[in-house]
């Protein structure tokens, strides 16, 4: 019974936080492209325009539902969901901090400690292309089926490099359970898995190139191409629907981040050798957590700068990146890492 | 708790699969395919082959249902036709003889399984053991599956490629 | 705990429906997808026989059978799609050159 | 040389392969060279090694060799040992003397086929068969043992097939209906009565014996032959049959006159010189066998005066030159039976080779008068053409002459050594038989020569005035082949005129093959001693019947005109009888062929409404079965799903019941 409270708690803390978190970028992503852009951006809500958010919200709930006529109206509605949902139970298997003791009791500081966690992530992320699909087709619109299967076909292309640079993480550490996968990870950063733990600095790279696609993220914003299809898959959608597309965006974004994290960069470990650290306490966890939310927040600040940054690609460009650039190489680093592994160059 | 997930799972399977085969719309079929797929993920879940179950979801819903609904997206289908007036026999056999098929496999099951689960034994359904296994003692047919694969690659290729004259 | 033999009758009725599915549709995909049904069906029951026996070898099959239902979507979508090209139909019961 | 031996069928089959395989992209005269340039490098091979033989001390004057083992037998009949059959090829002085004759006469007839086929198409094809048929007739006569000989009887056959066939498209003979190729066909199968009988003497002998080499046959027989005399007769007479087929002897002589479908120096080489004579060879090969099976060679002796006598008449009446010709070499392959019948051995095989000579010759020198005349072969339609064709008229009357058995020219010393071993061998009757044929063999030669060479040109004007005697390449063979007509008869004068007027026995020919053939020890009248002036008395007497008859062409042909037909009109139902070949054709044809037309035909109507009605039957029943099975093939996919779904259903109950 404990368990299930427990339990509880963890998810409803994890998922206020990570809607607080989509808030803040959405705030974050509008003033630093102002930043790059030397404008201001929003700074009349609140302090820094820290409140735009929140009135945004309020608009997004006050605006017409719009269902277009010839809609499915089931899908159309569904869609959204299931944009949301799957993005969320991925972040369920991400360890955002270490084992803690509260009141004598061991708690992990992660929702669902699988031991097919990885896949688990993999199975969400998956799950997330039926809403982009969806939501293009019941719009019977053109723009909006353009948008939905362009984003099947770049999600179905992307998924591979990108899992097969986590295969390779995978073999350096002979598990697929994301928590063990950071405990192996510990000491300094040099034991991180894209440095000397597992030499994955190629496969962290195809995991990050792969990852934008992945979310739709600019380079690889076609599905939502402004200049050809209006907005996409999303086309055809107002109010609080459309919000939550924006919302499922910004939380694939940071699993994303935070998989790349755990796999590659250590997940919640300092990054500093044993002996330097604290006896294991509220001191410790802290740091460690606070390590974890820095990461994330370079990682999203990675996406903003990259976003405002880069051009974006045209379809067969993305293809050709995808079948002909990266997958090649993510088979050739999953070789090189099975050759190192095999030989005990790294691995656990 | 597992059994009222597996009732509530199985009624899930249950309607979702009446959804498929009744509905004439194809992605509609599709769509209730996909969560039937995920449900059954669910079911392995709950019996404990936690590996499969996840395996299931991204293959099958999170790639081959993919696959299928880009091509029903791809051609435009759309209602398909009722079915063939000449089916009369059809319509009327079709059903009385999958009744009996059912009835006779599910009497056959009934009768030789078990009436309860044995303890789980140690590593069931983890990747662990289930990768050693596969990589050694049917090393053989995972690599007979993997030319399969690439030869059912190579002719969906050249089947659908667009022939240049 | 679960009776086995009512997963394994869920196993039996899902294929049934797949079954009275490949029997009565028209169109050539949505006979696929009750294909796709019933080697789920069969899938299920290996789990479970799976789970029964407590070894590897029925997740193993399990394994294999979805590969190879990749392996046949991917060629069948692809027969589908070259059909469609030629004949402008999905619908099996139009596809009928080969009839008498 | 005798090493050698093997080359000499193997040469002209290297011919074969050449003209066969390049023969349509070579000119006509490397053809030509090809065809008789291996020939002649057999009969040089022939010569050494038959003089190499000649050196060898006479009881030792054999020689065997063999290509490798043909057929490995287990162990056979009564002699328990393991057996093969091996290509054997032996060289003795039997063997010599064929071999010389097939390949001597053999190369003056390619010389002169050279000439005669200048303007005929297959010209290559011509020379193929050619040279695989003096392959075969060698092969037949160096055989060492009976199958090996077989292998060359059937493909001297084959060959004779062929070339009797060549001008497959071409019309034969008006009377019977019957086109070049039916000729051939007639040849093959009449021959293949013959050889079914051969073959059954073949298996008789090596199941008794468990060998077929003649020196093994010989010995076993001579070891212990007399346990078996049944089997001697009945093997004699089987391969008698065989012989038959291919002599041309009664009853299966019918086919020889309808050869001369085929060029006439196919008919000068294969049905004169070389191939009719095989079966008088392999008769004198197996000596020893009809030695012991006296009765084998009554009938081989009825038969040989049969048919000789037979003949003869048959070739008074032919008007067509060439049939006379093989009417006549029918009635001489009579004689040489005849004599191998009464035991004279030596004699058969002498005239065998005296016949080469001047039947060649006959033939050749028919040839030429047909070539001359531009094709014409009807004697009634020629005379006077000694002028036109001068060096043809005269080698053609020396082998009348010779034919006729006129003093000294070789057909002379060859017959009448036939005529005295029948007489002194106590066949007083065959040697009546006999002496009455050489004489009509001499009326019917000389009737020939006179209605050809003499008088007037009863053809067409310009015919006539166009005969032209032949190229070089034929008459020089003709002069050859003359010179040994003439010359041939002096290596066999016999014992009783050497030793009269020369003082010695100078019958080298006999004293040569005396070890090669069985003394005839046992045949019925040998051993009686009779006088030297008997011999001559006898002689006088055939010479005296051979004058006669050519006294009586003489004055019937060329004293007389219209005598001929007078004599017709008065012996009306003889004339008509030998002009229709006393009807044995048509005797067949009613006893044989219809019968067997008959029951063909009922076959047939069997065939064609009993079994091809079944297979019909079954077609239909499949038709129909389709038709209602056709109900079922929907063309819908889920209509076979359901019934394939239904029989797994019924499988299903059908287990969980049992």
């Amino acid at each position: 019974m404990v368990d299930i409270i427990i339990n509880f708690l963890k998810i409803v803390i994890v998922f206020s936080l990570l809607m607080l978190c989509v808030s803040i970028m959405t705030w974050v992503e509008r003033r630093l492209s102002a930043v790059i852009q030397y404008r201001l951006g929003p700074n009349r809500v609140g302090p820094f325009g820290l409140f735009q958010p929140i009135a945004d919200g309020v608009k997004f709930l006050q605006k017409e539902d719009i269902i277009p006529a010839e809609a499915h109206k089931l899908f159309y509605v569904l869609a959204p969901a299931l944009a949301v949902i799957p993005a969320l139970c991925a972040f369920a298997v991400i360890p955002f901090g270490p084992t803690v003791t509260i009141l004598g009791k061991q708690i992990g500081l992660v929702i669902l400690d699988l031991d097919g966690g990885l896949l688990w992530a993999f199975a969400s992320t998956g799950l997330g292309v039926y809403a982009l699909v969806l939501a293009g087709w019941s719009s019977n619109s053109k723009f909006s089926l353009i948008g939905g299967l362009r984003s099947s076909a770049q999600m179905i292309s992307y998924e591979l490099p990108m899992a097969l640079s986590v295969v390779s993480v995978v073999l350096v550490s002979g598990t697929l359970r994301p928590t063990q996968i950071v405990v192996q990870q510990a000491g300094s950063f040099l034991h991180w898995n894209i440095f000397g733990g597992g030499f994955q600095l190629l496969g962290f790279i195809l995991f990050t190139v792969a990852g934008y696609a992945e979310t739709n993220r600019n380079p690889f914003d076609l599905p939502e191409a402004e200049g050809e299809l209006v907005a996409g898959y999303h086309t055809e959608y107002s109010g609080m629907r459309f919000a939550a597309f924006f919302m499922a965006e910004y939380i694939n974004m940071m699993t994303s981040s935070a998989l790349g994290i755990t796999l590659f960069l250590g997940g919640w470990q300092l990054g500093l050798p044993a002996r330097w650290l604290p006896e294991p306490g509220w001191l410790l966890w802290g740091a460690q957590i606070l390590a974890f939310v820095v990461k994330m927040a370079f990682f999203q600040f990675l996406f903003v700068w990259v976003r405002w940054t880069l051009p974006r690609f045209r379809y067969d460009q993305l293809m050709n990146l995808g079948w002909k650039g990266l997958l090649p190489l993510s088979l050739a680093n999953l070789a090189v890492t099975a050759i190192l592994v095999v030989y005990g160059v790294v691995g656990h | 708790m597992e059994l009222i997930a597996f009732f509530v799972l199985a009624l899930l399977l249950i309607a979702s699969a009446l959804v498929v085969i009744t509905n004439r719309n194809p992605v509609t079929s599709a769509v209730a395919l996909a969560f039937n797929l995920v449900a059954i993920a669910g079911l392995y879940m709950v019996l404990d082959a936690q590996f499969i179950g996840l395996l299931q979801v991204i293959v099958y819903a999170g790639a081959i249902m993919v696959l299928i609904l880009f091509v029903i997206m791809l051609l435009n289908l759309r209602e398909e036709a009722r079915a063939h007036p000449v089916g009369t026999f059809q319509r009327i056999l079709a059903p009385v003889t999958t009744l009996l098929f059912a009835i006779v496999i599910g009497r056959a099951v009934w009768l030789s399984a078990p009436s309860s689960f044995p303890e789980k034994t140690e590593g069931f359904g983890t990747a662990a053991s289930l990768g050693k296994e596969l990589f050694t003692r049917f090393y053989y047919p995972f690599e007979a599956i993997s030319l399969l694969l690439i030869v059912a690659m190579i002719g969906a290729v050249l089947l659908a490629k667009r022939k240049v004259s | 705990m679960i009776d086995p033999r009512l997963v394994l009758v869920l196993s039996a009725v899902l294929l049934s429906l797949g079954v009275v599915g490949v029997l009565t549709r028209r169109g050539a995909i949505s006979i696929l997808m009750c294909v796709e049904l019933m080697l789920n069906a069969g899938n299920l029951a290996f789990i479970t026989f799976a789970r029964i026996n407590g070894g590897p070898e029925a997740q193993i099959f399990v394994f294999f059978v979805m590969t190879l239902a990749a392996a046949e979507a991917a060629a069948g979508l692809a027969i589908v799609i070259a059909l469609f090209r030629l004949r402008g139909t999905t619908d099996v019961d139009e596809i009928n050159l080969l009839k008498w | 040389m005798l090493k050698l031996i093997w080359l000499i069928p193997i040469l002209p089959l290297a011919g074969v392969a050449i003209n066969g395989l390049f023969g349509k992209r070579l000119s006509r005269r490397a053809v030509g060279l090809i065809g008789c340039g291996v020939v002649l490098a057999a009969l040089l091979v022939s010569a050494g090694a038959v003089l190499e033989l000649s050196r060898l001390p006479e009881d030792a004057r054999y020689f065997e060799t063999s290509l490798g083992t043909w057929i490995p037998m287990g162990p056979i009949g009564d002699s328990g040992t393991m057996t093969a059959i091996p290509w054997g090829f032996a060289l003795d002085p039997l063997s010599s003397i064929m071999i010389l004759v097939v390949t001597g006469v053999g190369f003056l007839i390619h010389v002169y086929s050279v000439g005669y086929m200048e303007h005929e198409d297959g010209f290559a094809r011509f020379f193929v068969y050619m040279n695989l048929f003096m392959a075969m007739m060698l092969t037949l006569v160096l055989g060492s043992n009976l199958l090996v000989t077989f292998v060359g009887w059937e493909g001297v056959g084959l060959c004779s097939y062929l070339l009797i066939g060549f001008f497959y498209d071409r019309p034969f003979d008006a009377r019977t209906g019957l086109s070049c190729a039916d000729a051939g066909r007639k040849a093959f199968l009449v021959n293949r009565i013959g050889d079914f009988a051969f073959v059954i003497g073949m298996l008789y002998l090596i199941t008794t014996f468990g060998t077929l080499d003649y020196r093994g046959v010989a010995a076993a027989i001579n070891g212990g032959g007399d346990g078996h005399h049944a089997l001697l007769v009945a093997v004699g007479i089987l391969l008698f049959i065989g012989a038959c087929g291919k002599s041309a002897q009664i009853p299966l002589y019918v086919w020889l006159p309808d050869a001369m479908a085929g060029p006439t120096p196919v008919s000068a080489l294969i049905h004169a010189a070389t191939m009719v004579t095989a079966g008088v060879y392999m008769v004198v090969r197996m000596s020893t066998l009809y030695a012991h099976a006296p009765e084998a060679m009554a009938v081989i002796a009825v038969v040989g005066a049969l048919t000789a006598i037979f003949a003869a008449t048959m070739g008074i009446t032919a008007t067509d030159i060439k049939k006379v010709l093989a009417y006549s070499t029918v009635s001489q392959l009579g004689y040489m039976f005849a004599a191998a019948g009464v035991g004279a051995w030596t004699a058969a095989i002498f005239h065998l080779m005296t016949h080469a000579f001047f039947k060649a010759l006959l033939f050749l020198g028919a040839g030429s008068v047909i070539h001359g005349q531009h094709g014409e072969q009807d004697i009634t339609k020629m005379g006077g053409l000694r002028s036109k064709l001068p060096v043809t008229f005269a080698t053609f009357i020396t082998a009348t002459l010779a034919i006729a058995g006129i003093f000294p020219l070789a057909g002379f010393f060859s017959k009448d050594e036939i005529l005295w071993g029948a007489w002194s061998s106590g066949n007083k009757i065959v040697w009546g038989v006999l002496a009455l044929s050489a004489g009509l063999t001499a009326f019917y030669m000389f009737r020939l020569t006179f209605l050809v060479f003499y008088g007037k040109y009863r053809g067409e004007h310009h015919t006539f005035d166009h005969a032209h005697e032949s190229p070089k390449a034929m008459t020089v063979p003709l002069m050859i082949l003359a010179a040994l007509s003439v010359v041939g008869g002096w290596i066999g004068i016999p014992a009783v005129l050497g030793k009269t007027f020369l003082g010695r026995d100078v019958n080298v020919f006999h004293h040569w093959l005396a070890p090669a053939v069985a003394s005839a020890h046992g045949a019925p009248g040998f051993g009686a001693e009779h006088g030297a002036s008997l011999e001559f008395a006898l002689m006088g007497l055939a010479l005296a019947i051979a004058l006669a008859g050519i006294g009586v062409a003489f004055v019937i042909y060329r004293k007389r005109e219209g005598m001929a037909a007078s004599i017709a009109q008065r012996f009306r139902p003889i004339y008509v009888m030998w002009r229709n070949l006393y009807w044995v054709d048509e005797f067949y044809e009613a006893t044989i062929l219809k019968p067997f037309y008959a029951t063909s035909r009922f076959f047939a109507g069997f065939d064609r409404f009993v079994i091809d009605g079944l297979v019909n039957a079954t077609g239909i029943v499949a038709d129909i079965t389709g038709q209602l099975l056709k109900l079922f093939q929907t063309g819908y996919v889920r209509n076979y799903a359901l019934v394939f779904l239904m029989g797994v259903v019924a499988i299903l109950v059908y287990l969980a019941t049992v």
